[in-house]
């Protein structure tokens, strides 16, 4: 639990806080800040004037009432499967490490990765949209020869932290991968 | 090192005793399947054992003590020690609660016992549902064809374990016997004796149904029936393919041997399931089609539709013999394709007058087919349209090929034209130096073919249009068809109402993090996502081919390839 | 070596990179450049010379517009079919005999066609003409008149700008198939099949052989040949004039400017060039590598 | 795959060091000494369209020339775009750093240019690596232009290396010298590869010839030494490695071959290398039926050259123009006699005694070669060996690469014009029309670049692990295994 400060690559502010269950069980939250009501209030806005200008010049109500029930089902779509709140990863020594992240709607999705798949987890360069970001991932070992790497599994992908971040989480990870 | 114990959780409360279970080969990991209680005989244990390993493969052993704390404390150190002699292991464990704390404490006995050790916090609880395990397939399904794989993962072992480890479980507490166990009792019995029942039934009637299957099949494989004008229908003939898959389908499920492994399993189970739901959606659909004169509407309704049909036909050629929307076509090769398009349906329309009388008797028995399945009935109602629809096949493809002539003649001769030529040896175009007469004749070509080609752009794009009304028509039909087959109703339903027996994965939950105490985690089910159950289990049908895309499609239709419904040459039919 | 380094020992710099000098490496030599040369090798046209080259261009020009012309009688009725058929198979005799005439001297170095090989094309030419003739006719009925006009115009067009003037004798194909083009789309237009049979062969007269025939003359006799070009010349103003005196002024006006002003912007433009050359150019390949294809 | 894996493990190895440069890297401008220095580290980030996987002169050029500096203790990265399904990040021999931004390529593999679109990847390049010089390559290729015109937006001193030669006849090559001028118009410092193409870019970019050195490109002489012992005896081989192109003078060598070949028997031509002129030498080889005699091996891979070159005795280039022709240089170093045409830079790569120059043409070649051939019957001709202990020691890498830092350093101390006089300096330079036209895109450029630091500032930007340079975070531990790099590493990756 430190309160340093964390920001994602662009520069918004994110909190990292991990727990050590055990001396080989650590959790690692990021977590991003939640979905702003300025950023809703401004897209139902533009919504509801798109539609009143539509309204405007054809006299239908349909539009008003199909734009109140694209703005809330939009918003449900968005904070069920796009938004995510909470990305964490739960690495227990010599089981395995289980990502799951939580959607701002309340939704869950795990997934666990066993230990003897994992090859390593390293840090990573990519180019992403216009710039070029460090990213945390796990290397799946090949089961055909265990020297190749089948694919890799990048961490965080929702809310991409800084490499102070990702350096924090990467010398935990390798220690419990070492110990383990 | 790290110990990992799997431990269920229906022994969470169990009163002490022995631990049984398993060790994962080359992991310290330990699977404690049941607890044996006090008091007991160990020559019935290690009898028993023997006897349980020998029903399943599972080398199940003695894996240490297990103390629930009660008012006798006495001396049971010391007993506990007594014990791990009397059971020979290279490895004790030694698990047991105290009263105030939620979480074990776990000693590991290492034999020989002077290089012992004992560290708390080195060792993993993880409680499992013994039933949720037993029940659960693991997925991706490990693919036995995957050749230099390791030895299957952990996880999947302890699955194993758990799963083949049934008649350990069978032991009711309530028998009584030598020993006491405490382990997931599946109530119920009842139900399985009615399964059982069922099984035993169904045996004779599976094999009669192989009989009968065996029999059509070699009727099918006569001689007789594959000469090449028949086999060329019935590969075309939606109806038969049909038939064909419906065979193979219930040769499946009626194969007298019982299904091994799970994926065979639910291979029979889906495409049982999807028999059943075709047979009785059709039988619906008979009991609507033959009430209230129903066919006979149909059947008379039936042929002034192909008749309005031809007539719009003839209507559409007379535009196009005109000046249609105002383009200017050479008249004279019009006129031309005019009347031979009009001679066609003049034919068509005979052969149907031919076709009246018969007609409401076929569609009677054709009907009847849906008995067989409601998708017999619409490949049957496939085949139907594309024979009532056949001048326009014909009209497609006189079109397609005189407007593939023209464009290749064209093209070749615009090489001419730019004095170039295509090299066939080394697939490329060359420059070449024609002769004088070469170049008259081949420009005087090139005119005539271009002024001629918007004719025959403009028809075969008007049949083409109808052709590909059609097509899509079939190909709806085929889809549907294609659905009721392939679709995997069993594992679905499964997967909804019983979300833990296709298991994608497991996900864990820390449940006490008392430092001192060992680590607790839950083991829950990832429940596989739907779209993976439909991926995973569909049945394999003739549409399962890789289609090819639109664009592909486009360019065929632009150079005049022929398209169809039914062979893998069409994007139609998914 | 390096930019700091004063200049050394009064040893004269060679511009050779394969030894090491006490030069700095962005030493900049008085003999920098000197193999600066400017305007080499520019010829200097003479004003004649360059208008007897350009009145070949003027007499392809006026080809045209006689072509044009003859169409316009014909289709105004004012020439009959035979007569344009047989005049031009007059002067077909003719000028085979010419060619020939003049064939056994120009190059021995691939063998002479047999006059059994003319012959048989010449029947090709004429049986095929012949036979198409009706679908010809019937070809661009339903087609507007000015889009034909517009397609043969365009044609034409083609065929005057990749015509082959340094050497017309194996006229390049896409010229001559741009003008057998547009003179289909025009004698389709034309009243009866005769017509047009007589248009196309008088068309294969003019753009296919004509040219091999002017190009075996100005090989043996340059001077006359030039007249030769401005007799055709002034015969495609004149008829044209017959016509259309409208189209003939403009006529006269291109080949003017064409034949007098061109040469004349050229030769006065030449004092002008500046271009710089220096052993950086690209080597031009000066050999005909015509034995290899390409 | 296994790029992605190497890739993978160096920047978590890179990782594993992470922790005590974090606080170095969280401020650059600590670690830069000032100019006056003179043998300071610089940063230089290489910017070209052309590099490995593509091969070619220009490819060698600065993939060894990174190699001499990063041994010389400077930090250099790449810039390319990206090949295929090469794209992100490599690491090559020695932690050399690539970047394959997703550019997309225009024609033979030189991205579009528009002055904007490859700003905020070339600015994140710039800022991350913490770069201080912009060497540029290669005047075919847009996307150097761009970052030259982009390092100067961000204020960054650039080094352009000019290695192709331009006549001035022609429209296009106009329109390109226009450019040219306006792109070199303020940069730092020009470099040439020999003193004929010094002269070209002087008067293409009318430069002022202070600016320009001259520093010659080089061979790795242990790469290419002779084997006398590959050659056929009996027979004399002619070898021509080149991309079969019009600039290398392919119809040459096509009238060449059949002239040659019916006087003497015993010749033998092998052709190595591919492209569209491939057709002529097919075409000549059918014609005269010479399919025993003339070999066409197609593309070579970089590192068979040698073992072609080995065979021959003599090495033809028929080259209509060159800059500084490495190939030659190369065939020397094998022992091979080189026949060459007279042409660019060509005369000053060799010594008289070991290269005989003919004109471009196929006659004067032809001659030559019979010379060359005459003298090879007579024996008069030094041995492999000799040769090659002449060329060993003329052009290496080391040399180039000295000659080059003295050139950063003279860059590093000059100032970097803001953007008034910048503007101002376009319009004098590059005439009123064309200079203000791209004064105007200047100004569009930065104010592009205001608005890419107000969306992501820099101090947002994490500053990349140097793998390279006087931080570097993998040194000799991962040098002395080039084994597991050479995936990436050898020229022929992929």
């Amino acid at each position: 639990m430190d309160n340093e400060k964390y920001t994602d690559i662009n520069g918004k502010a994110i909190a990292l806080n991990y727990q050590r269950h055990s001396s080989f069980c650590t959790e690692f939250t990021v977590s991003s800040p939640k979905v702003s009501i300025g950023k809703v209030m401004v897209a139902t806005c533009f919504v509801w004037i798109f539609a009143y200008a539509v309204f405007f010049f054809t006299d239908n109500t349909a539009v008003l009432s199909s734009a109140i029930i694209i703005t809330l089902i939009g918003m449900m779509l968005y904070i069920h499967f796009v938004k995510i709140d909470h990305e964490s990863l739960l690495v227990i020594g010599s089981l395995g490490i289980q990502l799951s992240s939580s959607y701002a709607s309340g939704r869950e999705h795990t997934s666990f990765i066993e230990m003897s798949k994992i090859k390593d987890i390293v840090i990573n360069e990519a180019i992403y949209m216009h710039q070029i970001i460090y990213y945390l991932c796990i290397l799946l070992r090949d089961p055909a020869d265990t020297s190749a790497v089948s694919s890799v599994v990048p961490l965080f992908q929702s809310s991409k932290p800084r490499l102070n971040c990702l350096v924090k989480v990467y010398k935990s990870c390798q220690e419990i991968i070492s110990k383990c | 090192m790290v110990l990992k114990v799997f431990f269920p959780q229906c022994c969470n409360r169990a009163d002490s005793g022995l631990l049984v279970g398993r060790w994962l080969p080359g992991r310290d990991t330990a699977v404690v399947l049941a607890v044996i209680h006090y008091p007991f005989i160990p020559s019935t244990v290690k009898q028993y054992l023997q006897q349980i390993q020998g029903q399943s493969q599972v080398p199940v052993e003695v894996l240490g003590s297990w103390s629930m704390p009660s008012e006798k404390q006495e001396g049971l150190d010391s007993f506990l020690r007594d014990l791990s002699t009397i059971f020979p292991q290279t490895r004790w464990l030694q698990v047991s609660r105290e009263m105030g704390q939620t979480g074990f404490s776990c000693q590991l006995l290492q034999l020989p016992p002077e290089k012992e050790e004992e560290e708390e916090d080195r060792v993993i609880f993880v409680h499992y549902d013994q039933r949720k395990v037993m029940l659960s397939q693991l997925h991706p399904l490990e693919s036995p064809a995957l050749p230099g794989c390791e030895e299957p993962s952990e996880l999947r072992q302890m699955f194993w374990t758990v799963a083949h480890s049934e008649p350990l479980f069978l032991k009711d507490k309530y028998d009584e016997g030598p020993l006491k166990l405490s382990h997931w009792q599946s109530e119920g019995r009842e139900a399985s004796i009615l399964v059982e029942l069922m099984k035993l039934a169904s045996t004779p009637l599976c094999l009669l149904l192989a009989w009968l299957l065996a029999a059509w099949s070699w009727v099918t494989s006569t001689r007789l029936l594959n000469l090449s004008p028949l086999r060329f229908l019935s590969s075309k003939l939606s109806s038969c393919v049909q038939l064909s898959y419906r065979t193979a389908h219930m040769k499946t499920v009626t194969s007298p041997h019982t299904a091994t492994s799970h994926t065979h399993f639910m291979r029979k189970a889906n495409v049982l399931v999807s028999l059943l739901l075709d047979v009785s959606l059709g039988l619906l659909f008979i009991s609507w089609l033959y009430r209230e004169e129903r066919l006979a509407r149909l059947a008379s309704a039936l042929l002034p539709a192909a008749d309005r049909v031809s007539r719009e036909l003839e209507d559409l050629l007379q535009w196009l013999m005109g000046a249609p929307a105002g383009l200017k076509m050479n008249r004279a090769l019009d006129q031309v394709l005019g009347r031979f398009f009009l001679y066609h349906i003049h034919l068509w329309i005979s052969y149907l007058r031919l076709l009246a009388p018969f007609l409401e008797v076929i569609l009677w028995y054709g009907g009847l087919s849906a008995a067989l399945g409601l998708t017999f009935a619409l490949s049957l109602l496939s085949d139907m349209l594309a024979l009532l629809t056949f001048h326009i096949y014909c009209f497609y493809v006189y079109g397609a090929r005189l407007y593939c002539m023209k464009l290749y003649g064209l093209c070749s001769l615009w090489r001419l034209f730019r004095g170039r030529k295509w090299n066939v040896l080394r697939q490329r175009v060359d420059s070449c130096c024609y002769d004088l007469d070469q170049l008259f004749i081949g420009t005087l070509l090139f005119t005539i073919l271009l002024f001629l080609l918007p004719t025959t752009a403009l028809y075969y794009l008007v049949f083409t249009m109808l052709r590909l009304m059609v097509v899509a028509l079939q190909g709806v039909l085929h889809l549907s068809v294609d659905l009721i087959n392939s679709f995997p109703l069993f594992a679905l339903s499964l997967r909804v109402f019983t979300p833990y027996r296709l298991a994608e994965g497991v996900k864990f939950r820390v449940l006490s993090d008392e430092p001192g105490t060992a680590l607790h985690l839950l083991m829950e089910m990832n429940a596989l996502g739907l779209g993976e159950v439909v991926q995973t289990y569909r049945t394999p049908t003739y549409s399962c081919y890789p289609p090819d895309s639109w664009g592909a499609l486009l360019r065929k239709l632009f150079v005049g390839e022929l398209v169809y419904p039914w062979k893998h040459k069409t994007t139609k039919t998914d | 070596m390096g930019p700091d380094i004063a200049p050394g020992p009064a040893v004269p710099w060679r511009k050779v990179l394969w030894e090491r000098q006490p030069f700095p490496d962005n030493y900049v030599d008085e003999r920098f450049l000197e193999e600066l040369r400017r305007n080499e090798g520019i010829r200097q046209y003479r004003y004649w010379a360059v208008v007897k080259e350009a009145v070949l261009v003027g007499q392809q020009l006026s080809c045209v517009a006689i072509f044009i012309t003859l169409w316009l009688y014909m289709e105004q009725g004012l020439l009959s079919p035979e007569a344009l058929l047989w005049t031009s198979l007059i002067v077909g005799l003719l000028g085979y005999g010419l060619h020939n005439a003049l064939r056994p001297q120009l190059g021995s170095d691939r063998k002479p066609r047999t006059h059994l090989a003319d012959l048989q094309s010449a029947a090709i030419f004429l049986s095929f003409t012949f036979g198409f003739s009706p679908v010809l006719k019937t070809l661009t009925e339903s087609v507007s008149t000015d889009t034909v006009y517009a397609m043969s115009a365009l044609m034409l067009l083609a065929h005057l700008v990749s015509f082959p003037y340094a050497h017309p004798s194996p006229t390049g194909s896409l010229s001559l198939n741009a003008a057998l083009f547009a003179s289909v789309c025009l004698a389709s237009r034309l009243p009866g099949a005769l017509h047009t049979f007589a248009m196309l062969s008088c068309a294969l007269l003019m753009f296919a052989l004509w040219p091999c025939l002017l190009q075996s003359i100005r090989d043996h006799a340059p001077g006359p040949s030039a007249w030769l070009c401005v007799g055709v010349c002034l015969g495609g103003v004149g008829g044209l004039g017959s016509r259309w005196p409208g189209g003939a002024v403009l006529l006269a006006l291109a080949l003017v400017s064409v034949i007098l002003l061109c040469p004349l912007l050229l030769v006065k433009l030449q004092r002008h060039k500046d271009n710089i050359q220096g052993p950086w150019d690209e080597a031009e390949i000066h050999e005909d590598l015509c034995k290899v294809p390409y | 795959m296994g790029q992605r894996r190497k890739k993978a493990d160096v920047s978590a190895s890179s990782e594993k060091r992470a922790s005590e440069a974090d606080t170095a890297a969280s401020n650059p401008t600590a670690s830069n000494p000032t100019a006056s220095n003179p043998n300071r580290k610089h940063s230089i980030c290489m910017v070209s369209d052309f590099f490995y996987p593509n091969m070619g002169g220009v490819e060698s050029h600065i993939y060894q020339l990174s190699q001499c500096l990063i041994e010389k203790g400077h930090k250099v990265v790449i810039a390319t775009h990206a090949y295929g399904r090469r794209k992100g990040v490599r690491y090559l021999t020695n932690g050399l750093k690539v970047y394959y931004l997703p550019l997309q390529v225009m024609y033979n593999q030189s991205t579009a240019t528009t002055c904007f679109h490859s700003l905020p990847l070339l600015r994140c390049v710039f800022v991350r690596e913490a770069v201080t010089v912009v060497h540029a390559h290669s005047s075919f290729s847009a996307m150097a232009h761009d970052a030259l015109f982009h390092a100067k937006t961000m204020g960054l001193n650039t080094v352009f290396t000019d290695h192709s030669l331009f006549g001035f006849a022609d429209m296009s090559s106009v329109l390109t010298n226009k450019l040219l001028t306006v792109s070199l118009c303020d940069t730092d410092h020009i470099v040439c590869v020999s003193y004929t193409s010094k002269e070209n870019t002087v008067l293409r970019a009318t430069l002022d010839p202070q600016i320009v050195s001259v520093i010659p490109n080089a061979v790795d002489p242990t790469d290419f030494t002779p084997d006398p012992s590959q050659r056929r005896g009996g027979r004399i081989t002619v070898v021509v490695i080149s991309r079969l192109v019009y600039r290398k003078g392919i119809d040459l060598l096509g009238g060449i071959i059949p002239e040659l070949c019916l006087k003497h028997p015993d010749l033998h031509f092998l052709i190595g290398g591919e492209g569209p002129k491939r057709i002529v030498l097919e075409e000549v080889r059918e014609k005269y039926q010479l399919h025993d005699r003339v070999r066409l091996l197609g593309a070579l891979e970089h590192r068979d050259v040698r073992g072609v070159l080995v065979q021959g005795h003599i090495f033809l280039n028929t080259s209509l123009t060159e800059a500084f022709c490495m190939a030659i240089v190369e065939g020397a170093s094998c022992g091979l006699q080189v026949v060459s045409t007279r042409v660019g830079g060509i005369p000053e790569v060799l010594p008289e005694d070991l290269i005989s120059l003919c004109d471009p043409t196929v006659r004067s070649l032809c001659a030559g070669l019979e010379a060359v051939i005459t003298q090879l019957r007579s024996g008069a001709v030094p041995s492999p060996a000799d040769i090659h202990a002449r060329v060993r020691s003329l052009y290496t890498w080391r040399n180039v690469a000295g000659r080059t830092e003295k050139v950063y350093d003279r860059v590093a101390g000059e100032e970097v014009l803001p953007l008034d006089r910048r503007l101002l300096r376009l319009r004098q330079h590059c005439g009123s029309v064309a200079g203000s036209i791209f004064a105007f895109v200047a100004v569009l450029n930065f104010l592009f670049l205001l608005l890419l630091q107000w969306l992501v500032p820099d101090q947002v930007m994490d500053r990349a692990v140097d793998a390279s340079g006087p931080r570097a975070l993998w040194g000799p531990s991962q040098r002395d295994h080039p084994a597991e790099e050479a995936g990436a590493g050898a020229p022929t990756a992929e």
